[in-house]
C-alpha cells in the first residue's frame, strides 16, 4: 500500500486534496478537522514527529499573470486554480515525519484572511510551540490553545507581519525604542 | 642604625617584594598559559612584555571612574581596598628568611615575630572577604549580589578545614609563631626524610592545599568570579583602579598563600639535608634563605597557575558538599589523630 | 610658561601623555560583543592561530565596565540595537569601538527589515573593517590601526576641534 | 530570598510573581555566545524558569530569500548556521536540485560528503571548546581551535573562504579536491586525533568534569522525540537516529560507519557523542576518499543546468543531518526564478525550545552547562 493510499485511509471524509511533488506527499485538510486528523495521522499512521510548521502568504501565487503557465511543463496546479473560486489567502503546512518507516508527509491547511485562526497542535507535539509562535510573528495567524501566544523573532511593539508578500522587503522604517524607568 | 629604621627598611622592602612578585606574577599568568595554550601571550610592551603589568595599571589608573548610580556608595568605595589590604598585612607575620648579621647586628628576616602569627593570618584571611561581600552587595547588581553571596559562603566554609589543617602543625610543634614552625621544621625526619610539614602531615598539606585554592577564588574554586556564570561575579560593576585593586589583591592573596604553605609544610628558608649556615658567611647566608624561601614560593605560584588552565570549575553545591562532606571530616579525623600521636609520643 | 604645558608644548606633560597613550595602547581589553559570524572569527583572532593577546588585548571582560575596546563582530538587529547603545553607554570612557565585518558597517547582505543597516549610526565607530567575515588578521590589523590612534591622541587636554575653531572664530 | 528585586536590565514579557529573583541572562553574556537570551527566576541558585528569548539575529533570511534568485540565495545560507557553514550550503543545494529533479555526478557528491564531514569536525570542535570553556576549562579550546585552522585551511584551498564557504553550485560542486589533499588528509587525520586525544585527556576522565556533567539535564528519548529533538541532542536521549542511515543521501548508504548513542540524554552524553562522532567522520572521509580516488580524474563534477533556474511549479522538503540534527529546506515554487516561499528547519531551534523543560529545578551552572552543550547557533536560530 503506497503512502497515498494509507494516507487517503486514515483521513476519509477529511481528506480535501492529496498532492503529489518529486516524491512529496501532501495532502490538504479543512481548518475545522484539524486537530482530529493530525491525531488520527500520529496514532494509526505511525507519523509521531513534526519537523516542521510554516505558514504562507498566497497572494501573489494568485494575482500573478498568467503568462508565465506556457512555460512550465507541468502547470497542473495553476490550471486547476484557475477552475475555482480563489482559494483562502493563507496557509500553514505541517511538515510530519514517520520514525518507524522514515516517510514524510505533508499535511496543509487552509486559513482565510477575515478569520486568522487555527486549533493549536501543541498539545499533540510540544515541538509545535515556537514555530506557532513564528507563524503568527511573521503571519499574524493565531493558534488557539497556545500556551504562549506572543511574538518571538520580532519584537513585542513591532505592528506589522514580516512575512506577507504585502509587506516590504526594507520593511518601513521601524525602529526599536526601549524606556528605562531609571528612577 | 636605630632599631626603627631596620624595621621600617624590612616593611618597607619586604611590602616592596610581595608587591614586584604579585606584578610580576600577573605577567606570569598570562605568559605561562599562553605557553600551556599554544599561544604566545603578551609580548608587545617592554621586552618579553615584562611592562605588561605597569601598562594595565597606567591604563586602569587613567581610566573613568564609575560609581552605579544604585550603589552603595561608601561601601563600594570601601570594597576593593579592604580586599586587597589584609592579603599585605598578612605577609608582616611571614618570616621570609633566617637571619642577617651586618655590622654585627643580627637582623631577623621577619616584619614581627608575633607569637600568634597564625591566628593573625586566619583572621586576616577572614576580613578579606568582606571585601568581596561588600563589595558584591554594594554594587547593586544581580550577578554582583551572587558572586558575593557564593564568596561568603564558599570562604566561610573553607576556613574551617584550613584553621583545621593548620591545627595539626601547631600541635605538632607546639607553637603559634611561624619562625618557631620553621625553626622546628629543618632536619630530618625518621631519618631519612626532610623534617617538613609535607612529609609529617601529608593529608593536612592536601587539605590546606585545596581549602587555600578555595581561599583564593583561582579555578577550580573561582565561583564568586565565575566568569561564564556571572559575567565576573562580584567585581561586574567595578572599573578602572577599584577592579584594579581586586586583580590585584588576588595575586597578593596567592603570594601570602604560598608564602604560608612554604612556611607549614616544607620548612620555610631551610634547604634539606644541608645546614647553608655552616659554610655560609653571615651576610650571604641571610640572601640564600631569603633565595630558597622564594624559590619554593614561586613553585607553588606556578602551581596556582598550572591548576588554572588545567581544571574545570566546580558547581556552588558541589563546593559545599566538598567543603563539609570531605575536608571538615578529613581534617577532623587528621586532628584527632594527629593528636593521639602527639599525647602518645611525649 | 604656565600655559605652554597645557597647550601641548610642555615638556612634563607631553612626557606624561606619552606614557598614558604608552600604557593604553599596550591594553586594550576587549569586549567581545560577537552576534553572528564574525564572532567565529574574533574567537579564531582571540585563539591560539593568531593570538590577540600579544598586543595586551588579553583580558577579555564581559562586563562593559571593565573593557576600553567594544568589539562588535556581526550583525546588528533592530531589535539588538538598545542593547548595543546601553552597552556602549555603560562603558567607561575611554571607549573605543571596532565594527568588525560588512554587517556592522553596512548591514552587509542582509537589506532587510529587521537589519540595522551599520552600527555607525547608533555609537561611534573608530575602525571599520570590511569582510564578510573578514579574517582575523584582519582584526588584528584593525586593532593595530587602533593602536595607532590610541597613540595620536592627547587625553591630558582636549583637542578642540578645528571645526569649532572655526566656528567660533567666525562669531 | 527577599522580594523581587526591581529589574536594572530589560524585561519583557509575562513575568511570574512570587518570592523568586528574576535573573536575566543575555543577550550580552559569556555563556550566551552571542545573542541568546533566557530570563530566568531564580531562587537562591536554583531555577524556578527559564524563559528563552530569542531574535535578536532574527536578519529577514525567509523574506530575502524570497527576492533572490535560488543562485543568490546559496551564499545567504552560509550565514545560517556558521560553525558548518557548507552542511548548510548542502542542504540548500541538494533541496533545490531534488526540485529540479536532477541528479549530481558521483563524483561531486563525494566530494560534497568529504568537505560536510570535515565541517562536521569543525562544528563539533568549537562545540565541545565551547562547552569546556564555559565550564571552566579554557585549555582544550585552543588545542580543538588551533586543529580548526587546518579544517580552515582545506576549506580554503577548495573554494577560498574560511568561515563563510559557498561551497558547490546547484548541480554539483565547481572544483575538484585540492591537489595537495592526499598529503594533507592523512596529516590532519592526525592532528584531529591528536586534539581529540588532548581534550579527552584533559576532560573526559577528570572526575570535576564529570560532577559537573554526569547526570545534569538528563532527559528521556520520548520527549526529546515529542520537543522535536534531532542529532547529537537526541542521539544522547538514546534513540539511535540518524539521517545519513535513516535517510541515505549523497552517498552515505555505501559507507560503512556507527551512531554513537548515549543512554540518559546528560550534558556529560552530549559531549561524548560529539566527540565519538568526530571518531566517526574521520573514519567516514576515508571512505569516501577512496571510492573518490577509484574514480577517473576527468569525471564530471557538474550537471548541466542552465544559468537561470526555473524549477516547476510544486514544493518539497528536503533535510540532512548537519552537525546539530535534521537541517531542512522547504521550498515552494511558482514556476518563477525565485522561490515563492523558503523556510528553513534549522535543528537547534527545537532544541532550543524545550529549554525551560530541561534545566528546570537545576542551578545556574547548569544553565550555563547545558546551553553550551546544546550547541545553539544564533544565526540559524533566529534566521
Amino acid at each position: 500500500m503506497s503512502l497515498k493510499e494509507r494516507v487517503a485511509n486514515i483521513l476519509k471524509n477529511d481528506l480535501l486534496e492529496i498532492t503529489e511533488s518529486k516524491g512529496d506527499v501532501c495532502v490538504e485538510i479543512s481548518r475545522q478537522t484539524l486537530v482530529n486528523a493530525l491525531k488520527r495521522l500520529k496514532e494509526e499512521g505511525g507519523f509521531d514527529f513534526l519537523s516542521d510548521l510554516l505558514g504562507i502568504d498566497n497572494s501573489d501565487l494568485y494575482a500573478k499573470p498568467k503568462k508565465k503557465k506556457k512555460k512550465t511543463e507541468d502547470g497542473t496546479e495553476q490550471e486547476q486554480e484557475e477552475k475555482g473560486p480563489p482559494p483562502p489567502r493563507f496557509e500553514v503546512v505541517y511538515l510530519l515525519l514517520s520514525l518507524s518507516t522514515n516517510e514524510r508527509l505533508q499535511v496543509r491547511v487552509r486559513v482565510p484572511e477575515d478569520d486568522l485562526e487555527l486549533p493549536s497542535v501543541t498539545s499533540l507535539w510540544r515541538s509545535a510551540n515556537w514555530p506557532e509562535r513564528e507563524t503568527f510573528d511573521m503571519f499574524g495567524i493565531r493558534f488557539n490553545g497556545h500556551p504562549n501566544m506572543r511574538r518571538l523573532l520580532m519584537w513585542d511593539e513591532f505592528q506589522d507581519y514580516p512575512l506577507r508578500k504585502d509587506y516590504p522587503l526594507e520593511g518601513k522604517g521601524e525602529e526599536r525604542h526601549l524606556n528605562y524607568n531609571i528612577a | 642604625m636605630a632599631d626603627w629604621q631596620i624595621e621600617l627598611i624590612k616593611v618597607v622592602f619586604i611590602w616592596a617584594w610581595a608587591l614586584i612578585i604579585a606584578v610580576v606574577m600577573t605577567w606570569v599568568e598570562r605568559r605561562a598559559s599562553a605557553m600551556m595554550q599554544d599561544r604566545l601571550g603578551p609580548n608587545r610592551a617592554g621586552p618579553f612584555g615584562l611592562l605588561q603589568p605597569l601598562a594595565d595599571g597606567i591604563k586602569l589608573f587613567t581610566k573613568e571612574d564609575i560609581i552605579p548610580e544604585r550603589a552603595r556608595k561608601i561601601l563600594f568605595v570601601l570594597g576593593p581596598p579592604l580586599f586587597a589590604l589584609p592579603a599585605f598585612s598578612a605577609y608582616a607575620v611571614i618570616p621570609f628568611g633566617d637571619k642577617i648579621v651586618i655590622g654585627g647586628k643580627e637582623i631577623i628576616l621577619q616584619v614581627s615575630d608575633v607569637n600568634i602569627g597564625f591566628l593573625f593570618i586566619l583572621a586576616l584571611s577572614a576580613i578579606a572577604v568582606y571585601g568581596l561581600v561588600i563589595g558584591g552587595w554594594a554594587s547593586n547588581s544581580k550577578y554582583s549580589i551572587l558572586g558575593g553571596l557564593r564568596a561568603t559562603a564558599q570562604l566561610i566554609s573553607y576556613e574551617v578545614p584550613m584553621g583545621l589543617a593548620l591545627l595539626t602543625i601547631v600541635l605538632l610543634d607546639g607553637t603559634f609563631s611561624l619562625r618557631e614552625i620553621v625553626l622546628q621544621q629543618q632536619g630530618t625526619f625518621l631519618g631519612f626524610l626532610p623534617n617538613w610539614g609535607f612529609f609529617k602531615q601529608p593529608l593536612g598539606f592536601i587539605i590546606f592545599l585545596v581549602a587555600a585554592y578555595a581561599e583564593a577564588n583561582r579555578v577550580p574554586f573561582d565561583l564568586p568570579e565565575c566568569e561564564s556564570e556571572l559575567v565576573t561575579g562580584y567585581h561586574t560593576e567595578y572599573g578602572s583602579m577599584r577592579l584594579g585593586l581586586y586583580l590585584f589583591g588576588e595575586y597578593v592573596n596567592l603570594v601570602t598563600l604560598s608564602a604560608i604553605t612554604v612556611c607549614l609544610f616544607f620548612g620555610g628558608w631551610s634547604l634539606p639535608y644541608v645546614d647553608m649556615s655552616k659554610f655560609l658567611g653571615p651576610v650571604s647566608y641571610g640572601i640564600a634563605s631569603f633565595f630558597v624561601f622564594f624559590f619554593k614560593q614561586a613553585f607553588f605560584l606556578f602551581l596556582f597557575v598550572w591548576v588554572r588552565w588545567t581544571v574545570p570549575r566546580f558547581r556552588y553545591d558541589q563546593l559545599m558538599g566538598l567543603g563539609w562532606k570531605a575536608l571538615i571530616p578529613l581534617g577532623l579525623v587528621n586532628l584527632f589523630i594527629t593528636a593521639l600521636l602527639v599525647q602518645l609520643t611525649t | 610658561m604656565k600655559f605652554q604645558a597645557i597647550h601641548g608644548e610642555g615638556w612634563l606633560l607631553t612626557k606624561a601623555e606619552q606614557l598614558i597613550n604608552w600604557g593604553r595602547s599596550r591594553s586594550p581589553w576587549p569586549f567581545p560583543y560577537g552576534t553572528a559570524c564574525c564572532g567565529i572569527e574574533l574567537m579564531c583572532a582571540l585563539a591560539s592561530g593568531y593570538d590577540m593577546a600579544r598586543f595586551g588585548a588579553e583580558r577579555v571582560a564581559f562586563t562593559p565596565r571593565q573593557c576600553d575596546v567594544l568589539i562588535e563582530a556581526g550583525t546588528i538587529t533592530k531589535k539588538m540595537v538598545p542593547v548595543l547603545k546601553r552597552i556602549y553607554a555603560q562603558m567607561a570612557e575611554p571607549k573605543w569601538v571596532i565594527a568588525v565585518g560588512a554587517c556592522a558597517c553596512s548591514g552587509g547582505v542582509f537589506r532587510t527589515y529587521s537589519t540595522a543597516q551599520g552600527i555607525g549610526s547608533i555609537i561611534p565607530v573608530d575602525v571599520y573593517i570590511p569582510g564578510c567575515p573578514p579574517r582575523p588578521e584582519g582584526i588584528l590589523y584593525a586593532l593595530l590601526k587602533l593602536i595607532d590612534k590610541i597613540e595620536a591622541d592627547h587625553p591630558l587636554y582636549k583637542q578642540r576641534s578645528k571645526v569649532v575653531e572655526a566656528l567660533e572664530a567666525a562669531k | 530570598m527577599a522580594k523581587e528585586i526591581e529589574t536594572v536590565c530589560i524585561t519583557t514579557g509575562p513575568t511570574e510573581v512570587g518570592d523568586y529573583v528574576t535573573l536575566n541572562i543575555g543577550p550580552i553574556h559569556p555563556a550566551m555566545h552571542g545573542t541568546l537570551r533566557v530570563i530566568t527566576k531564580t531562587d537562591g541558585e536554583t531555577i524556578i524558569s527559564a524563559k528563552p528569548e530569542i531574535g535578536y539575529l532574527h536578519r529577514g533570511v525567509e523574506k530575502l530569500g524570497e527576492n533572490l534568485t535560488y543562485s543568490q540565495f546559496l551564499p545567504i545560507t552560509d550565514r545560517l548556521n556558521y560553525c558548518s557553514a557548507i552542511c548548510n550550503n548542502v542542504a540548500y543545494e541538494m533541496a533545490v536540485e531534488k526540485l529540479l529533479g536532477i541528479e549530481v555526478p558521483p563524483k561531486a557528491q563525494l566530494i560534497r560528503m568529504i568537505m560536510m564531514e570535515l565541517a562536521r569536525i569543525a562544528d563539533h570542535e568549537v562545540c565541545v571548546g565551547i562547552l569546556g570553556v564555559d565550564l571552566g576549562a579554557l585549555t582544550p579550546f585552543f588545542y580543538l581551535i588551533i586543529q580548526r585552522e587546518e579544517i580552515y585551511e582545506i576549506f580554503e584551498w577548495h573554494h577560498g573562504a574560511r568561515l563563510t564557504n559557498s561551497m558547490g553550485a546547484i548541480g554539483g560542486v565547481e572544483a575538484d579536491l585540492p591537489d595537495r589533499f592526499h598529503e594533507k588528509w592523512p596529516r590532519m587525520r592526525d592532528s584531529i586525533r591528536k586534539a581529540n586525544d588532548d581534550t579527552d585527556k584533559l576532560l573526559t576522565h577528570n572526575r570535576i568534569w564529570m560532577d559537573r556533567t554526569v547526570g545534569v539535564n538528563a532527559f528521556c528519548g520520548d520527549d526529546a522525540l515529542n520537543w522535536g529533538f534531532t542529532g547529537p541532542m537526541l542521539r544522547a536521549c538514546g534513540v539511535k537516529r540518524d539521517l545519513r542511515k535513516n535517510e541515505p543521501y549523497l552517498l552515505y548508504d555505501k559507507v560503512d560507519f556507527d551512531i554513537p548513542a548515549g543512554k540518559h540524554g546528560d550534558v556529560f552524553d552530549r559531549y561524548m557523542v560529539r566527540m565519538l562522532e568526530m571518531e566517526q567522520s574521520v573514519k567516514i572521509i576515508d571512505q569516501a576518499y577512496a571510492m573518490y580516488k577509484e574514480l577517473p580524474e576527468d569525471a564530471p563534477l557538474m550537471k548541466k543546468v542552465p544559468k537561470i533556474l526555473r524549477p516547476p511549479a510544486g514544493q518539497i522538503y528536503h533535510a540532512i543531518e548537519s552537525p546539530n540534527g535534521e537541517l531542512g529546506f522547504f521550498i515552494r515554487s511558482d514556476g518563477s526564478d525565485k522561490p515563492y516561499r523558503i523556510k528553513i528547519r534549522p535543528p537547534c531551534y527545537m532544541v532550543y525550545q524545550a529549554f525551560d523543560d530541561l534545566v528546570k529545578g537545576e542551578m545556574i551552572s547548569d544553565l550555563i552547562a547545558c546551553l553550551s552543550s546544546l550547541n545553539v547557533i544564533a544565526g540559524e536560530l533566529d534566521r
